[in-house]
């Protein structure tokens, strides 16, 4: 199984829970972070006290797929979130030992 | 193009259905002519609360304390009153762009009614059916000396002066989330001018409204239908929000918008029971009207919404308030207290219908409902009160030979005329100043939020 | 179910002793009794902060624009202020409810207090002992040009409104995060109109309570007392809120309720001074005494929580003042500046103990201690006044015939009385609509929170 | 420490500078000496907004309802005014510090007003030139009926412990999210007492200042300037707040500052038209200028961000506004509308310019920039006025044998005076405080906030 | 070592805290998210505006432990945070290359 | 590629962030967090309610890097977050299958 998370921006957030949920994902956990990267932030300026703010509001989406998912979840995810414009966000796969659904204890894929 | 044009005709349709029916009404007043003019004379006094009319102009200390408290509480209404109560419905990157579009809007206008605008509202002029005169400009000729009616005349032009600056910081609403500060302070200084002050001359200042005979005792058609029109033509010539309808814009922060229409409901003590100038008797009916009108306003949203949808909401409630406190604005001092119910019950569901059925099936993005609320109940109260000012449903009555439909007329025909006024001229200030100064942000702005592109700030950090 | 009883058991002990401790007083006053009459008289004059009783019956500009604006503070204290002060005290997933509880229940009262409210109230009815009659029902028979001493008879009306709207909304802090909403309503319709009322006419109306000259300025009882005591009946009925002394309760807004304090100490004097019904030299007095018995609240919770634990918090702060202000509400107008300031520091160190230790030890949730802030300060204010208007402690002194024990005895026996009538009352109303509508939200919607299951909106979002 | 010298020599020189400045003028008055004594007369009659000089000393309601009610919007204007406009400028874990900090302040000022402090501003006493009396101490003598020109003594008492509670907390924001809670309310009570109450006696009751000319109507030196140095003092006394300069230290709530900026501008009337003690000409004419010079302040501030950096900010709006109504403070009867506007623009440009230029050249860590807005705009205002009073700037005009130059000196002396007198003693102060009870946090409780290491709370949770 | 993450329900946090606790879990990391999943969501009305919020708020907890306690957290997660209604939450176990303390700048088990 | 996760007292974001763009780190992802683990935290009383809140703030930093720059990564985070105090922190590295630049879709290290 695979834990993929995915940085996006905020307004795509639900084109891309809709995509995922066409090919079939059943859950994403979702969080409000800051992303710091190629696309550059703005100056906030308060009285005389002015900020570089590097970090820019994103979201981040982790789910927990089969493997075979996996490959069309990257893709669902990429072509959902894009804009084209730079700070469209990244998507990181790893390896996932295992899984299990509390309300059930069921573990492996049938509790994704 | 095409859509926004026959959006606007139905407004315009609505105005001369309004003007059209008044002059049926008017038809069938041939016989109540020979009793025209007196009429008129008797009711520009109910009309006018710009004017003092009464004959001992000596100072009163206890008109003169509640009318400086009146003035406050307007303007507390706007700020931060209104700010807040729009600032909670938008999203978290734009608040601080209401709060200071409400905030600099008040600011302007102020400085420009102490300038001009008194002078052209209040004095007259040369074209004096339309807009008075340029003699007081600078508050040139006031001294601290000069009384009006019972007060101080600095505290008659301090009052009307928030009426001025609330009224433009209204339109905000509209075109909340998209629009260019720059652009906006442009437009509303042009609509101040052309469409506020001849219209409020016109009503309070002694011009052709008043002279109809028509009632507006608080700024029903000066201050609500004028601001909800002018909304929405905004709202309509600049479009939808990018993302309207399909993304969630719920408001970020309800509790903002319920102190905001909490303090909106206080402050429109001072607006209402300031608009009788004095603290007398009348002002005892106006506080209670204006009391249950708000208090009727919330139960007839949260009834029509239990129903609808099972679920009263706390926005309904606060809408409700406001619709019922727009409603009684032009009523406040002819209905008696069971018909500031009435009016304030019945004006609040038409507004919830306005704000759900009309809005979406008209599909216009008016951000912040201020036609839909503003608008609507203001129509409903400057023509209901026709009405309930009968003596049997508790109002004072008419003035002799006026009967409920000659008032219902007048009050139509005034309706009708503010629409056809300001929403024509609103049309052609907008294409003017979008064509020259602009009125829209950029795409990406609008995306990234107004808080940080037009002004460099962020509402919140830890 | 024992453990309920066996708490009300416990309040209507307390009561019982209050009264019974008067009773004993009252055999020390039979030498007295030649003076009652006349003492009674005079007393009541103090006690009716509801009647008119000067002679001449013309309007004052000075007095009615005061009264304007005290009606419009009291509002303020209402519908932002009290919403603001509970609504910052429960989680953020409630927040929406509160508002909405205090906000709708404001207007529901607001209409029936023109319905039949001020009727019960503050006209003569055939069970004038306990009740006011139906005369005055939809106000009828008042006019624009009615006048109550020296403000128009409308400004007294909406004036008392506002306390008819403001003590069911006190209320709401007891049984916040787990009521219905709908069962909320039919529960304070009905207690408004057979506790509330009832009371409010037997110490203003010219009832019962007035007769055994009772002080009770500006609602000790009336409003605090009888709020406090419906609260605790309702909080330990309702039982507590899921996972109460287990699960992290913490108030989600503070500065909410810093300004919801703030508006309160602030509307306060709308309240106290307010009901003075004229700007005179007395409502100097209250006004002094209500700002420094606030002060002093804020400095007795404060110094408390600093010996306790070594920290003064913002909440003890604001609770410090609230408690000061009513314990004030029913002695502002019979201490001096002095006796103001022992009056609310002692009276919130005894707020503090009963919100912390008391509360505590009994082991009922009263979400938001209306018992142990209004309750509790309520009845020192209502006892302890009658020590403090002694010449002695800078107070004004006693009508003739009246001693400090005798003063004592009338005060603790009104406010048993008010006590066992509202605990009482509170109880059986309860069992009624919790039996019928329904009082308390299913467990699944009171994890979920009332904001998204009662009114389907969220407060915050981003 | 040298650098915190050479800062305060930088003050130090400029009041020096300011008072030579008067006394170069003053040469220039010996002929105008012969009018001395009437000048001073004269003149007192406006500069003393404490004293009732009228000869018929019965109650007027209208003035006395406008004077409670103006007490109420000072009030306001502390809590929870300033309160938010402050909190909402730090860091959210130090919020509910600051809103304590102001709050308890507020209520222990008002304390100590009635134990001594009112005593010692407003009484006659052996050292009068000075400071008062302690004849009226526990407001000793003052009974109900007591008159203060047309309105109760307790009214005008209860409104000038407004004042007094309202500058102390002023001070807050020089210190913010870096100061000991004991240690600061040790150095508050010792301020009033030998900073507040000094200058205010000489000022308002009869003292020094007034006995040269100045005009101080509402507040200039007594209450901005006072603070405004204090502040500066204690900011550079305590160091700068930990990560100054290197760590964002955004403001966390920028809507609960726009709030509190709003209540302070509305607050504001009761500060400058209150001062008048009665609701007459001379308050209408107050009014006006409090409102346009806010205006003008928005505006000035705004554009000049404008024209620096190309974003108008809502931090810059309020800021504007609040400098705008500093300055006029002092004017406010003196100057006409127009006048009025030209001030409140101009002193927010300069307190623009303080804020940012100035502030960083210097180095100085001002949290919440008191001395650069209330300092600052403050000086513009007390010495402006001299210019915009002349009649052919629509100012009222001077007493006879006063020029502008002269008037301008005295203003500059008294400015001068206030500085070095209040920077000196505040100074003394925060060493003997520093000393004894200390007064700035451990490094370890000001990086985890001030909100869980003082007091105990969190301002937000879920 | 194992990089163990869960989902819960917000109100069950303090309990799942003091089970990990007993069984000698040292630190944990704690984060509100909003979640996706079976459970459904509510609809919310804002005048006319209706909003369907399938997110609800759920609470991720994120757990470094060796390799032999693994087991035992996410049985002790399972036992704590179980109230047997729908969107009681998932627990997912991935594989954990390093850790280091930073104060002390120790590394492996030793800066669990 | 390694993923690498950090958690560390708030202040010292900036210092952090400035010392991975140092060693050539292009993008992170940072979320504020709650932390629960030796560092002990303090007590809210709220009129009669007492309530100890174990959980400190922190905030949480990730950053996808590659396999050579991952332990030049952990001694800048270290280095940079140190105060020496208790509560500074961890860091936790775990492997990374695959990245995906959603505006390029490009892959691998060239996405991050
Ligand atoms: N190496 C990385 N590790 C963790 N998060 C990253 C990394 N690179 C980028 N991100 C996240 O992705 C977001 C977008 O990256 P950015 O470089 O701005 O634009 P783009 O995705 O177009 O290359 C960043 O704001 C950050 O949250
Ligand atoms: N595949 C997944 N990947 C990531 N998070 C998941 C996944 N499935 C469920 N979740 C998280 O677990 C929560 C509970 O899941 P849900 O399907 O609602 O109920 P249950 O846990 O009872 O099956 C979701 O809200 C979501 O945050
Ligand atoms: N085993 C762990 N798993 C996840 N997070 C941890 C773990 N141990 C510590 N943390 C995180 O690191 C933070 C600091 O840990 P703590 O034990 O307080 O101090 P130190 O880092 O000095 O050992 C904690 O607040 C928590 O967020």
């Amino acid at each position: 199984m695979k834990f993929i998370t995915a940085v996006i921006k905020p307004f795509k957030l639900d084109e891309v829970r809709e995509a995922l949920s066409e090919i079939g994902v059943q859950g994403i956990t979702v969080t409000e972070v800051k992303g710091f990267g190629r696309q550059k932030g703005h100056t906030e300026l308060y009285r005389g006290a002015e900020y570089v703010i590097d970090f820019l509001p994103k979201v981040k989406l982790e789910v927990a797929v089969s493997d075979k998912l996996a490959k069309k979840v990257v893709e669902a995810i990429t072509k959902s979130a894009l804009t084209g414009k730079i700070g469209d966000g990244k998507i990181f796969v790893m390896g996932l030992d295992q899984v299990q659904r509390i309300r059930t204890g069921e573990t492996g894929e049938d509790a994704l | 193009m095409k859509k926004i044009f026959s959006k606007i005709g139905l407004v315009g349709l609505l105005s001369f259905f309004l003007i059209g029916f008044s002059q049926v009404g008017m038809s069938n007043e041939v016989f109540d002519l020979s009793n025209g003019t007196m009429l008129l004379a008797d009711n520009t006094e109910v009309a006018t609360a710009g004017e003092a009319v009464e004959e001992a102009p000596s100072l009163d200390t206890g008109d003169t304390a509640w009318m400086i408290v009146a003035t406050i509480l307007v303007i507390v209404m706007a700020i931060p009153g209104l700010a807040l109560f729009y600032g909670g419905l938008v999203r978290s990157k734009n608040m601080l762009s209401v709060l200071m579009q409400v905030f600099v809007t008040f600011s302007l206008m102020s400085v420009l009614w102490v300038i001009y605008g008194y002078s052209l509202a209040f004095t007259e002029g040369p074209y004096n059916t339309w807009i008075g005169g340029l003699g007081a400009a600078f508050l040139g000729g006031i001294s601290g000396d000069s009384i009006s009616g019972t007060i101080p005349e600095y505290v008659f032009v301090t009052f009307q002066l928030t009426f001025a600056a609330l009224t433009p910081a209204l339109i905000v609403g509209g075109f909340a989330e998209r629009i260019k500060f720059s652009g906006m302070l442009v437009f509303l200084t042009l609509w101040l001018t052309v469409v506020y002050l001849p219209i409020c001359h016109m009503v309070w200042g002694g011009g052709l409204i008043s002279s109809w005979g028509a009632i507006d005792f608080a700024g029903g058609t000066v201050v609500h239908i004028n601001a909800g029109v002018a909304a929405l033509v905004l709202a309509i010539c600049l479009g939808k929000r990018l993302g309207y309808g399909k993304e969630v814009m719920a408001p970020h922060n309800m509790p903002m918008t319920m102190i905001g229409a909490s303090l909106l409901w206080a402050g429109w003590f001072g607006f209402n029971v300031g608009s009788e100038l004095a603290a007398d008797s009348t002002a005892g009916l106006v506080m209670i009207n204006t009391q249950v009108a708000a208090a009727a306003g919330v139960l007839g949203w949260i009834i029509m919404e239990w129903m609808a949808r099972g679920k009263p909401s706390m926005l309904g409630g606060a809408s409700g308030a406001i619709s019922g406190l727009v409603a009684i604005t032009p009523a406040c001092a002819v209905v008696g207290p069971m018909g500031a119910i009435v009016l304030g019950f019945i004006a609040s569901m038409i507004a919830y219908w306005a704000c759900t059925s009309l809005k979406k099936s008209l599909g216009y993005d008016d951000s912040l409902d201020v036609f839909g609320i503003h608008g609507v109940a203001g129509i409903v109260g400057a023509v209901g009160l026709a009405i309930l000012m009968a003596p049997q449903f508790g109002g004072v009555g008419y003035d002799d030979g006026v009967t409920t439909m000659s008032q219902f007329m007048i009050q139509a025909k005034s309706v009708g005329f503010t629409i056809i006024w300001c929403g024509v001229i609103s049309f052609i200030l907008f294409k003017i100043v979008d064509a020259t100064v602009g009125l829209r942000v950029s795409e990406e702005d609008e995306r990234a939020g107004l808080d940080t592109t037009s002004h460099g700030e962020t509402a919140y950090h830890s």
